[in-house]
């Protein structure tokens, strides 16, 4: 079996895996990721493949679950499909990226942000294509900063991630700016109570001068803003921000959409060049919607691992691995280099903000958008 | 061998009615005592109290004049109590055979053995054994579900006596047996009680059965004593006939 | 009386299984309207089983039953009840959420277009019944018990009226009242009987024809005197 | 203080619309349910689809609420004869993987036909907002709730014990052969049975559509809650399901206000607590007793 | 003599399918890639897993919805030790004490209640596992723990598949036989008849109670040692594990499988793990072919997989109709088999 791989490795069509969350409640973010990945291949392809090899994307469903991950790592190994783009959830990428790197394979992450993977669950072959929670959590206290609000409250899901951005973003913006924390469990469908509970430590005489902080996303967040509504929740803050937040809630939520800035990995009209042209373009005309931070992340996966394999003169793993550190690639967000120290995309965070109205066709509308230049908030590495 | 049982004022009441009311019992060692009374004059409930099956309101319970009135079930039965019940509890799922087998190991003490198999085999070959003796032999390997009322109730005796009780409680064992099968099984519960040295308290419906075998009789009516005495005796009483026989004979 | 005369049942080469398991061997058996027929045999002879086939609870058949212009053996049980047939099954099941009352009345489910009989019928029938109607079902000892699932068969104005071994486990005093309760009922109304009995004594007391079944097939069916003159059968098949 | 509670009740109230459909199903007909939670996903999606996205006034909503019921209770209805009714006399394990089963079938079929993605329904007009009494803030849609939660206990109530209806019902939820030996088609009444419920299991998605996200995993989160719910308050009994989800909602409310540090525990540590020493549930008949509806 | 001859004819048939299923295990490395072969692991894992479930569900009449708690603590203590630098071996036997060590907090905390009262209970214990590990640092908390290699047997470095799946395979047999002794033994043989009337075995003297935990305790140290050996296999360990859904996977597996028979939870959890494998590599949607093919073998099988001898030997002798329930025939197949 060993023999065929290698020999696959230097003819025929390039295999990439696309490792993704193709069923389950995180369906939504795998068809994404699906989407932008696909539309990378395609482009590629449509203008002669790489060194006039096509691409060829293997997907695989890893289900939400670190053990079908690690299941569909192997799977792709040992079919010799060593580049491989995927996960969504840390705990995916924590559970692969030992497993791909002893194998001989190279991951480049897609949504997972976790600290500890550039750090100290970093692996030789992995690298993290999304900003890192820190590089999310001081983008957020830039933005929260810009507004001059005085003190913010914090509304996070219950585990580590809710914890550790509020903590860091506390930390960023000190301790004196910082109010309550809440935390809602994961599956949680009744969230009034943890409205009410944030409300009752908000000063009565506040005018509007706290903000609120939120790093929930998908349900969560949309039965907040439902359950909410009559609590006029959203209203009694001068500033909404909500870090890991993306398009796709606005567009569920459609005219009930509060005003609310999210700041996550990417926005489509934070940036201006080709790439992104290109990118945007291409998604609109496939699904008539403008793409999603995810779908970024699935286009610009294919985009690295690309460059990787033109910049090392060859498809071996091996070789892509000991290209991709310090290396550049231009996507849709412009050009940045995978960090050498610790893998990390040197790319920047993006802000932007939307605001409910039935008169848009998407049911919203979008206030602003910017973005912020990794060097501002990325940690140092040592 | 055989024990003797005693119970003082002992008391069970279910919500308001007292199924037993100050009930005092003595059977001595060796003897078959019938309890006899109309419906719901709480003979069942009476077996209960001498199996520990319910926790009492007051009273006392005596196993050979030691105090077993807070003991579990499962402590008399080691003590030699065997109980069968008025609907006949069997093990359905399970094969006639292997519901003796399970009387056989807990008997044995080896039932927590989980790492062999060989005292199961053991106890199949005693359990075939004591079918053939009583008769069952033919049904060894049907399920104790799909058994007949009759044989229910002889199978439940048969998982009884595997127990090597002392003390048989049968409660109306002939009910649903034709004439016949219970006179077979009043031949059976003598001839056990003769080679077994048993103490046996029995109730039932059958004045046949009851005459036939008891060597005292007592009464229940509204949860108490009536009376107790030898089988003529009780017979011969007009209360007995008033509250119980009716005009029979 | 202005009650119909009742029909005669007709059961032809009935066999019955539980399962994989086979009870009834081709039965045929002929009850006339307004008879009374006991039904003996040892234990696991087939007694319940043949009821149960009559009243299509509970087993599998083949064969005919007939009764009066009804097949039953085409009918699930609750259609078989309410052509007015009505099964009082040996554990007597009486409904113990339900007051006496409640579970008397539930007989007029099965009443079919007959006319339904009142509860005040049956506490005349039975005068004992009179002090249960408010109690709960659980709160009955077993004669009692036996007494309102006979009466609760009776409120359905039943043609066919099954019983399964209404005397066991009943208190001489007790067995006496069922007696004289199924002698009412048979002076009241037009109503065919099949009774199963372990209790010969009882049976022979209330019944006009007797069958006895070994086996799972028939070995003798005939005339209360015929069956009493003849002690060899009683010898041959109820003897274990 | 009185929001809080007001909050937990209404959350208390809808699971009760949802779990009083279970406790019937398992009361009568003896099945655990799972596909209660698909019909209860298909419901909501129904009350989507009927409302077309956009809010109405109450009257039309409640229509549309209906609607989506009784459409439940069609597909429910043909679920029970066409799927379930096989397993009748089948072990209660594989009964139980057979509803499993069709859960599985249906979140996957509300996938295909609705996508994964997340999905809102506006509140029906006149039902936003709070009415507001001093500083107690009382939301319009969870009085709703509450005043539905009643009158759905109020009219099972009847329906079981005020009614023939009932009483054939209770029959045939304690035994099964009594009731078809009394004339009852046992069928009939498994199958009306269970259109009530799953009726109810549709009212409850469509009521809770516009409170939450839609996605296919929503059936999952709620039967489960569904089931905590039904065997707190004692198989088979109504109003124990309306005290166990009153208690288990107001609790949630409580902690998540108070302590949220504390919410997870909120389902599991009460069931354990009220099992513990209640094995039997709060109004169950014991744990000897067979099921029975009161 | 039919009996006689029956134990042999069985007796050979065992010898044959051992055979067969050690030539399996030996020659599948050299067929397989080492996806197939990762894959193939936990499908060795889930018949552990199912089997020790079984013991509850289908003998003791015991029906846990809580059993990925044990599991999950198994994979926990096996991946710390792991972490420790501890031999596997030692790792695995740490695994299997910490889901018997669980089990026993779990049975105090259950043995109060029966039936789906009982069920709950379970359910509520593992899922208050699931919130604590989810708050636990030294846990890894949401993330779990990944990453920790395990270190060699007997000087054999164990990452290589081939190896990876001879231990694997080698130690989950030796598991699965502990149950199938188990099930045969007096021990066995009470509790299927605690499971048909509890008072009854009480009345035979009998500690209900005990055995019940006992039983708990064996089957959550079979879980245990199936999530062990999962921290092994997929060297991750995450809170997943343990949420209740993967509780009901077991279950599926062994009601499937037909939990009548020794055989059938294994035989589930291969049909489960292959057609969930398959489907969801074929389909986004594959849920809904998976419910439908589950309710499929159901309706055919309601038994489970295993009663499908049974079910073809009635339909050709019946010719259609119900598939029947166990009976005497089967049941003294069964006896032979434990003899
Ligand atoms: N578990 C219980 N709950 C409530 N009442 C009970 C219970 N068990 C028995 N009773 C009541 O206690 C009384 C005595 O019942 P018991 O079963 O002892 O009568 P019995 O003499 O055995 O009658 P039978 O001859 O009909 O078997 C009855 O009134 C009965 O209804
Ligand atoms: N549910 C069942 N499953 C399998 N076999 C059964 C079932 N019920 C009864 N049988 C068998 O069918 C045969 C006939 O039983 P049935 O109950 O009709 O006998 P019976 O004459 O009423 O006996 P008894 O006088 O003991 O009540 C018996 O061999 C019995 O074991
Ligand atoms: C759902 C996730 C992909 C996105 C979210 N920001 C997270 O970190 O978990
Ligand atoms: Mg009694
Ligand atoms: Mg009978």
């Amino acid at each position: 079996a060993s023999r065929d791989a290698e020999k696959a490795e230097s003819s025929g069509p390039i295999k990439v895996g696309l490792v993704a969350v193709m069923s389950g409640p995180l369906a939504e973010i795998g068809e994404s990721h699906k989407r932008g990945a696909e539309l990378a291949v395609q482009q590629i392809n449509a203008e002669g493949g790489i060194d006039g090899r096509e691409i060829e994307l293997v997907i695989k469903d890893e289900k939400g679950d670190p053990n079908t991950s690690v299941q569909m790592a192997r799977e792709l190994l040992s079919d010799g499909v060593k580049l491989i783009a995927g996960y969504t959830l840390d705990p995916d990428c924590l559970a692969a990226s030992p497993i791909i790197s002893d194998g001989g394979g190279v991951l480049v992450g897609l949504s997972c942000q976790g600290d500890a993977l550039t750090q100290d669950s970093l692996t030789d072959n992995y690298f993290q294509l999304a900003p890192s929670n820190t590089m999310l959590a001081n983008a957020t206290a830039d933005v929260a900063e810009a507004t001059g609000l005085e003190t913010w409250q914090g509304i996070g899901p219950d585990y580590d991630f809710g914890r550790e951005v509020w903590t860091r973003f506390a930390d960023a913006l000190g301790e004196d700016k910082t109010g309550k924390d809440v935390y809602v469990p994961l599956d949680a469908t009744q969230v009034a109570p943890y409205i009410n509970s944030l409300l009752s430590a908000l000063p009565d005489d506040s005018a509007k001068n706290t903000g609120l902080f939120m790093s929930t996303f998908s349900a969560t967040t949309i039965g907040l803003v439902k359950q909410g509504e009559p609590y006029d929740f959203f209203g009694r803050y001068g500033e909404v921000i909500n870090l890991g937040g993306s398009t796709p809630t606005a567009e569920a939520l459609g005219a009930d959409t509060p005003p609310m800035t999210f700041v996550y990995d990417y926005f489509d009209e934070a940036y201006d060049n080709d790439v992104n042209t290109a990118f945007v373009d291409g998604y609109r005309e496939a699904h008539s919607k403008r793409p999603n931070a995810w779908s970024y992340e699935g286009y610009a996966a294919i985009l690295a691992i690309k460059a990787g394999i033109e910049a090392a003169g060859s498809a071996d793993a091996d070789k892509v691995a000991d290209a991709l550190p310090g290396m550049s690639f231009s996507g849709p967000k412009g050009t940045f280099e995978f960090r050498a120290e610790d893998h990390l995309l040197m790319s920047p965070v993006t802000a932007w903000k939307v605001k409910g109205d039935a008169s848009q066709d998407e049911g919203f509308a979008v206030l602003n958008s910017r973005a912020i230049p990794a060097e501002d908030v990325a940690p140092a590495v040592e | 061998m055989s024990l003797e049982i005693e119970l003082r004022s002992v008391t069970k009441r279910f919500g308001g009615n007292a199924a037993l009311d100050g009930v005092d019992l003595h059977v001595p060692a060796g003897q078959i005592h019938a309890v006899i009374g109309p419906n719901g004059a709480g003979k069942s409930t009476l077996f209960g109290a001498v199996a520990g099956e319910l926790p009492l309101d007051t009273g006392t319970v005596l196993l050979d004049g030691r105090d077993v009135t807070g003991a579990s079930p499962q402590r008399r039965v080691r003590l030699g109590i065997g109980r069968a019940f008025q609907v006949a509890r069997l093990f359905p799922t399970l094969s006639v055979r292997d519901n003796i087998v399970a009387a056989v190991l807990s008997r044995q003490g080896k039932s927590l053995v989980f790492w062999s198999a060989r005292a199961v085999r053991a106890a199949r070959v005693e359990a075939e054994h004591l079918l053939d003796e009583l008769r069952l032999g033919d049904l060894t390997t049907r399920l104790a579900g799909s058994l007949s009322q009759g044989d229910r109730k002889r199978l439940e005796i048969a998982m009884v006596l595997a127990l090597s009780s002392r003390v048989l409680l049968l409660d109306e064992p002939t009910a649903g047996m034709s004439p016949e099968e219970t006179e077979a099984t009043v031949h059976l519960v003598r001839q056990l009680w003769a080679e077994r040295e048993l103490t046996v308290l029995i109730t039932e419906h059958d004045m046949d059965v009851v005459f036939g075998l008891a060597q005292a009789v007592t009464v229940m009516y509204r949860g108490s004593v009536l009376c107790t005495g030898d089988p003529e005796t009780v017979r011969a009483r007009p209360d007995v006939a008033d509250v119980y026989l009716g005009g029979v004979e | 009386m202005s009650e119909p005369v009742s029909d005669r049942l007709t059961v032809s080469g009935l066999d019955a299984w539980y399962g994989t398991a086979h009870v009834l061997f081709g039965l045929d058996l002929t009850v006339e309207g307004g008879r009374t027929l006991a039904v003996l045999g040892r234990n696991g002879a087939g007694k319940t089983t043949l009821l149960r086939s009559i009243a299509r609870g509970m087993v599998t058949t083949t064969g005919e039953v007939r009764h009066g212009s009804h097949r039953l053996d085409r009918m699930r049980p609750d259609q078989a009840a309410r052509s007015g047939v009505q099964l009082v099954p040996e554990d007597r099941r009486i409904l113990t959420s339900l007051s006496v009352e409640e579970n008397l009345l539930l007989g007029h489910r099965a009443c079919g277009g007959r006319e339904k009989r009142s509860v005040a019928e049956m506490v005349e029938m039975f005068p004992l019944l009179e002090n249960l109607l408010s109690r709960r079902g659980f709160a009955l000892s077993g004669g009692e018990q036996q007494l309102v699932a006979i009466a609760r068969a009776m409120m359905a104005s039943p043609t066919l009226l099954l019983l399964d071994e209404p005397s066991e486990g009943l208190a001489p005093r007790i067995v006496q009242e069922v007696g004289e309760g199924l002698r009412a009922i048979k002076e009241r109304y037009a109503v065919t009987v099949v009774l199963a009995e372990q209790n010969v004594n009882f049976a022979m007391q209330n019944v006009d024809d007797v069958c006895v079944i070994d086996d799972g097939r028939i070995a003798f069916q005939g005339g209360g005197a015929e069956f009493q003159a003849r002690p060899e059968i009683r010898d041959r098949y109820l003897k274990v | 203080m009185i929001t809080t509670l007001l909050t937990g009740l209404a959350a208390g109230s809808l699971i009760f619309v949802v779990s009083s459909g279970l406790t019937l199903v398992l009361g009568v007909l003896r099945i655990v349910n799972f596909a209660h939670g698909g019909l209860f996903l298909i419901g909501a999606y129904f009350a989507y689809q009927f409302q077309g996205g956009a809010a109405h006034n109450p009257a039309s909503f409640a229509l549309l609420v209906v609607a989506a019921g009784l459409a439940t209770a069609v597909i429910g209805v043909l679920v029970e004869r066409f799927l379930l009714r096989p397993f009748y006399d089948h072990s209660a394990e594989s009964m139980l993987l057979a509803t499993y089963a069709v859960l599985l079938t249906m979140q996957g079929a509300v996938q295909m036909i609705w996508g994964s993605s997340q999905h809102t329904q506006p509140r029906p007009e006149g039902l936003g907002g709070a009415l507001t009494l001093g500083d107690t803030v009382i939301p319009r849609y969870d009085l709703m709730l509450i005043v539905v939660g009643l009158l759905i206990f109020g009219g099972l109530q009847w329906l079981i014990y005020g009614t023939g209806f009932g009483r054939q019902v209770i029959a045939v939820a304690e035994d099964r052969y009594m009731a078809s030996l009394l004339g009852i088609d046992i069928s009939r009444i498994f199958m009306a049975t269970f259109a009530v419920a799953i009726f109810l299991a549709g009212v409850g998605g469509a009521l809770a559509a516009p409170t939450l996200s839609m996605t296919p995993n929503l059936a999952t989160t709620f039967i489960l809650y569904s089931f905590a719910v039904v065997i707190i308050g004692g198989f088979g009994s109504i109003s124990g399901s309306l005290i166990a989800s009153l208690l288990l909602g107001v609790l949630a409310s409580f902690l998540g206000t108070h302590a949220p540090e504390l919410a997870d525990f909120a389902l599991y540590l009460p069931m354990l607590l009220i099992l513990f020493f209640r094995p039997e549930g709060l109004r169950g008949r014991g744990a000897g007793r067979e099921v029975v509806i009161a | 003599m039919r009996a006689l001859l029956g134990k042999a004819v069985a007796a050979r048939r065992a010898l044959a399918l051992a055979a067969l299923g050690v030539l399996f295990v030996v020659v599948y490395p050299q067929l397989a890639t080492a996806g197939q072969l990762s894959f193939a692991n936990t499908v060795v894992i889930a018949v552990v897993f199912a089997t020790s479930t079984n013991l509850l569900f289908g003998q003791a009449g015991i029906p846990s919805f809580g059993q990925a708690g044990f599991f999950g603590a198994g994979a926990y203590a096996a991946a710390l030790a792991a972490h420790e630098g501890l031999p596997v071996i030692l790792c695995l036997l740490i695994g299997i004490l910490a889901g018997a060590l669980v089990g026993v907090v779990a049975a105090a905390v259950a043995w109060r209640s029966a039936g789906l009262a009982f069920s709950m209970l379970t359910l509520a214990f593992a899922q208050s596992l699931y919130t604590i590990a989810i708050r636990t640092d030294a846990l890894g908390g949401y993330n779990g723990l990944a990453g920790f290699p395990f270190s060699r047997v007997l000087g054999i470095e164990l990452s290589d598949p081939g190896y990876v799946w001879y231990f694997v395979a080698v130690f989950a047999a030796v598991i699965v036989a502990g149950f199938w002794q188990v099930s045969r033994s007096p021990f066995g043989q009470i509790l299927r008849a605690l499971r048909d009337d509890p008072v009854r075995t009480l009345f035979l003297g009998i500690n209900v109670r005990a055995y019940r935990t006992l039983a708990f305790v064996l089957a959550a140290a079979g879980a245990g040692a199936a999530g062990a050996l999962s921290a092994y296999v997929n060297q991750v360990v995450t809170p997943d594990s343990l949420y209740w859904t993967a509780s009901a996977v077991p279950v599926m597996m062994l009601v499937l499988g037909g939990m009548g028979h020794f055989a059938g939870p294994a035989i589930g959890a291969l049909l489960y793990a292959v057609l969930e494998h398959y489907l969801s590599a074929w389909t986004t949607s594959y849920i809904f072919f998976l419910g439908i093919l589950v309710y499929l073998v159901l309706a055919l099988l309601p038994d489970g997989v295993v009663s499908l001898p049974r079910t073809v030997r009635y339909w050709i002798r019946r010719g259609g109709g119900d598939p029947p329930k166990p009976d005497e025939v089967e049941l003294r197949e069964t006896e032979g088999a434990a003899r």
